[in-house]
């Protein structure tokens, strides 16, 4: 199936999920409901697409702008040498998704790394901690709210240097 | 006290429990392993990664497109010059810059010779941390050779941003074929002198071969990319399987391994770098010698200023000499033609007055680069795996978000996997095969 | 009689002065980190070490029996020159001992740990 | 000067030059610092040449702390405790720009100089120092212990 099928393909059986399908710079993007991602990207990954690798899982902040999180996918399919995004909206009062850590195992380290620096809670995952800042951090540095150079010190700094 | 981590809460009374923490020479210094002991059979492992979380992504939205380039040199500092060419290539996808000829062959013969010196202090790292102190200090006097070639045109030995928007910053050293000729040399030299020490040695082969095993499904399942997924036989190359830059006009196989153990995760790596330097000999043979700057006089850039008040300089003028390759006659075959992509030549802006305020529009604040609004993911193969950046840019001279895709992150998630159930001592060799970089894993 | 004792005067004042210097020069400067286990920098996870394993004591003596071994042949070569073969074949009684228990300790698997 | 403040005074030289020349370093490497210490660690540019070659991996048998690379708010409580670790005397290198200052990275996540946390006897700039800087930072951490007040057990703590 060439690139424009696939997506056509990839619409009709993910059925109502998808929401919009763009195009940004040459890459295909599917834009899928919050509540479906599960269920969609289990899909993807069997069979007929086999989008074996979860390449990556990352968040924009866009909750000044539209009160919202957008959490970003790229799926790899080896067989088909081709690249697909998907972004899911989540609301930035109570930010929360669905997990991938049956489907795919970097979605662990994935998903504790947005929960990190976003503050997105992950439905289902075994152990939601924080990944990169340590236990004692408040607030979610990768947030436009969280002030870039807030230091939060570990043990008593002199200051007087 | 700190609240109790996994390991604390599932760990049984009677075993032991240590720390291979984060100040190990072993763990290159950022990782912390937590292990749980029956003797010396791990029963139980977790990773704690963060010490070297440096902000990357927030400071990159906060800086310019220009500015936030040094960064990227320190994402993963063993092969800084591909990070630059993966951000530096996203920008120009969004862009649509087209990048001369000449500048594509100089991006590829620096991140080939990154890619060699990668894998050169991985191996370095992996064999003396299992013992052979002999190996480490070849390779790292062979990865002096490969540093000289980068430092004579560039100028710096590691952190170089040399590879910028729109191209390269200056044109290669006058000699470049004379130290990339030796920096060859050695390389093989010091790889043959390698394999004879370790390929066949049996204590190295007792600590790599069949340990730290991950089959297919796994190493897709953790989403590994690069040396260590081929290692388990499956030919995911970035550079093959999307070819960027002229790497489809290049002859080079993709090395494989078969059963995914530290001992293939060596020999993909040691292969790759044959391959490597076969690329550095083509690529050498593709580039064309520079022109010679055109001969007549050379007036100081103050006489240059004074005469050019009343009337246009045809004189060449002398440049100071960290300028040396960027004169303005090379720039043309060295960066995009588009208007404020890159540094405008010194020459126009010491004698012009659209020189000047082209100058100081690409770096005053709100001018200079902005790629249109959207987002985008471009991938180069890196040392580690496939190096991705994704940037939404909201049209602004600072990205609105830049995401790097970390290829070690996803292989050093697979550790405690590779590690349970085996000796304390296979942790050693394991962990030095998957090439962990704090850079590129903490960001 | 005199060498022996200036050799016994001259390394046993040596490796005294080895031993006690450092008691003089070095600073003291106690600090409570510093009575900690060194574990890599981070807080120990657990403060008491528990029992030790079985084959660890099995390697340990082991070990000690073949070093004192080791130990006995300074005193064995120098005292066996111009023996010929009677010193031989004494040397090789201690030794062939010590090697039939070390072969049965491999063979009964000390050494093979998982 | 009487006879004792000559003796004491040759002691304090003697004791400065037998320290300065057997520096067993403890790397404490986090960053890509490291692959510069690597560079002057081995052949090329060695470290060897200066008596302060010998790497130890454990504070308890090093007497200088080269902290290499960048140090982050989560590191920092175990850099201290390295240090604390250390048996007395004992001396700091902060290695390269990250290390002195923070460097290029002034953000929530990083420690803004290791003097900060423990007291630092020779700042190292750089952004990776080159290797000859390196050893320049060594020779005058040397000068600094052979002129240095020498501590010793009975030293008259003035």
């Amino acid at each position: 199936m060439g690139p424009e099928n696939l997506i056509d393909a990839i619409r009709s059986s993910l059925g109502e999920a998808v929401l919009d399908v763009a195009d940004s710079f040459g890459d295909a993007v599917l834009v899928i409901r919050a509540d479906a991602v599960r269920p969609a990207l289990a899909a993807l990954r069997e069979a007929p697409f086999d989008y074996a690798l979860l390449l990556d899982l990352t968040c924009v902040d866009f909750a000044a702008a539209e009160g919202r999180f957008e959490l970003v996918y790229h799926l790899y399919s080896l067989s088909r040498n081709v690249r697909l995004r998907i972004k899911a909206s989540v609301p930035a009062g109570d930010p929360a998704a669905a997990t991938l850590v049956g489907l795919w195992k970097n979605a662990e380290w994935l998903e504790r790394e947005v929960y990190d620096m976003f503050g997105v809670r992950f439905e289902g995952h075994p152990d939601l901690r924080r990944l990169l800042t340590y236990e004692g951090f408040e607030g979610h540095p990768l947030r436009k709210s969280y002030p870039w150079r807030l230091e939060q010190p570990r043990i008593p700094l002199k200051d007087d240097v | 006290m700190e609240p109790l981590t996994r390991i604390e809460r599932q760990a049984r009374p009677e075993s032991m429990l240590l720390n291979m923490g984060p100040s190990h020479p072993a763990m290159h210094g950022t990782l912390r392993i937590m292990l749980e002991l029956d003797g010396e059979k791990i029963l139980n492992a977790e990773c704690e990664i963060g010490y070297l979380h440096r902000g990357f992504e927030k400071t990159c939205e906060n800086k310019t497109w220009f500015n936030l380039l040094i960064y990227t040199d320190r994402l993963n500092y063993v092969s800084p010059l591909i990070n630059n060419l993966g951000y530096v290539m996203t920008v120009e996808k969004m862009m649509g810059l087209a990048v001369p000829e000449r500048a594509q062959l100089i991006r590829v013969l620096m991140s080939e010779l990154s890619r060699v010196s990668d894998h050169l202090t991985c191996l370095a790292a992996m064999a003396m941390e299992s013992g052979a102190f002999t190996v480490f200090l070849y390779m790292m006097k062979a990865r002096e050779y490969l540093w000289d070639v980068i430092e004579f045109t560039t100028g710096a030995r590691m952190t170089t941003s040399y590879i910028r928007i729109g191209g390269v910053r200056a044109d290669l050293h006058p000699e470049w074929r004379g130290s990339l000729a030796t920096a060859i040399k050695e390389t093989r030299k010091v790889l043959k002198d390698v394999s004879g020490l370790l390929d066949q040695n049996s204590i190295f082969l007792g600590r790599t071969r069949g340990v730290g095993v991950i089959s297919r499904e796994d190493a897709l399942s953790y989403g590994w990319t690069g040396p260590c997924l081929r290692s388990t036989g499956i030919p995911y190359d970035v550079r093959k399987a999307h070819p960027y830059l002229v790497y489809d006009r290049l002859l080079f196989e993709v090395p494989v391994g078969e059963a995914g153990d530290n001992y293939d995760r060596y020999s993909v790596r040691m292969r790759e770098m044959e391959q490597s330097l076969r690329l550095l000999e083509q690529v050498a043979a593709l580039i064309p010698d520079a022109a010679p700057l055109p001969a007549g006089p050379v007036i100081e850039p103050a006489e240059a200023i004074r005469r050019s008040r009343r009337t246009r300089t045809a004189e060449r003028i002398r440049l100071s000499p960290n300028l040396e390759g960027s004169e303005k006659d090379r720039l043309a075959g060295l960066t995009a033609a588009a208007p404020l992509a890159s540094v405008p030549a010194k020459e126009d802006t010491y004698t012009t007055m659209e020189g000047l305020i082209s100058h100081f529009l690409f770096f005053m604040r709100g001018k200079g680069i902005r790629p249109p609004k959207g987002d985008a993911y471009f991938s180069v193969e890196g040392g580690n795996g496939e190096v991705g950046f994704y940037i939404v840019s909201d049209g602004s001279d600072r990205p609105y978000r830049l995401h790097l895709r970390a290829p070690c992150f996803h292989i050093v998630s697979a550790l405690e996997q590779l590690i349970r159930g085996r000796l304390l001592a296979d942790v050693i060799p394991t962990f030095g095969s998957m090439n962990m970089i704090g850079g590129e894993l903490d960001r | 009689m005199l060498e022996l004792a200036i050799a016994f005067l001259v390394f046993g004042l040596l490796s005294a002065v080895m031993i006690l210097i450092n008691f003089f020069l070095g600073p003291r400067r106690p600090n409570p980190a510093r009575e900690k286990p060194f574990e890599c920098g981070s807080p120990p996870l657990r403060a008491s070490i528990g029992p030790v394993h079985v084959p660890f004591f099995l390697v340990a003596l082991l070990f000690l029996l073949l070093d004192v071994e080791i130990v006995f042949f300074y005193p064995l070569a120098l005292a066996f020159r111009g023996r010929g073969l009677g010193g031989f074949s004494a040397l090789g009684a201690f030794v062939g001992v010590l090697a039939i228990g070390f072969v049965y300790a491999w063979k009964k698997g000390i050494f093979r740990w998982a | 000067m009487s006879g004792f403040d000559l003796l004491t005074t040759r002691l304090e030289s003697a004791l400065g030059w037998g320290r300065k020349f057997s520096l067993f370093h403890y790397p404490f490497i986090t960053a890509c610092c490291g692959m510069e210490y690597m560079s002057t660690a081995c052949a090329h540019f060695d470290i060897d040449r200066f008596g302060a070659g010998l790497t130890r991996f454990s504070p308890r048998q090093a007497d200088l702390l080269l902290v290499v690379g960048t140090i982050t708010h989560k590191l920092a409580p175990v850099l201290k405790t390295v240090y604390d670790q250390m048996l007395e005397p004992k001396w700091v290198i902060a290695f390269g720009a990250c290390s002195v200052s923070g460097g290029i990275y002034q953000n929530y996540a990083v420690v803004q100089g290791i003097d900060r946390i423990i007291p630092v006897d020779v700042y190292i700039p750089g952004c990776p120092p080159r290797p000859e800087m390196v050893l320049d930072g060594l020779l005058k951490l040397q000068d600094k212990i052979q002129h240095q007040k020498q501590d010793w057990r009975w030293a008259r703590k003035t």
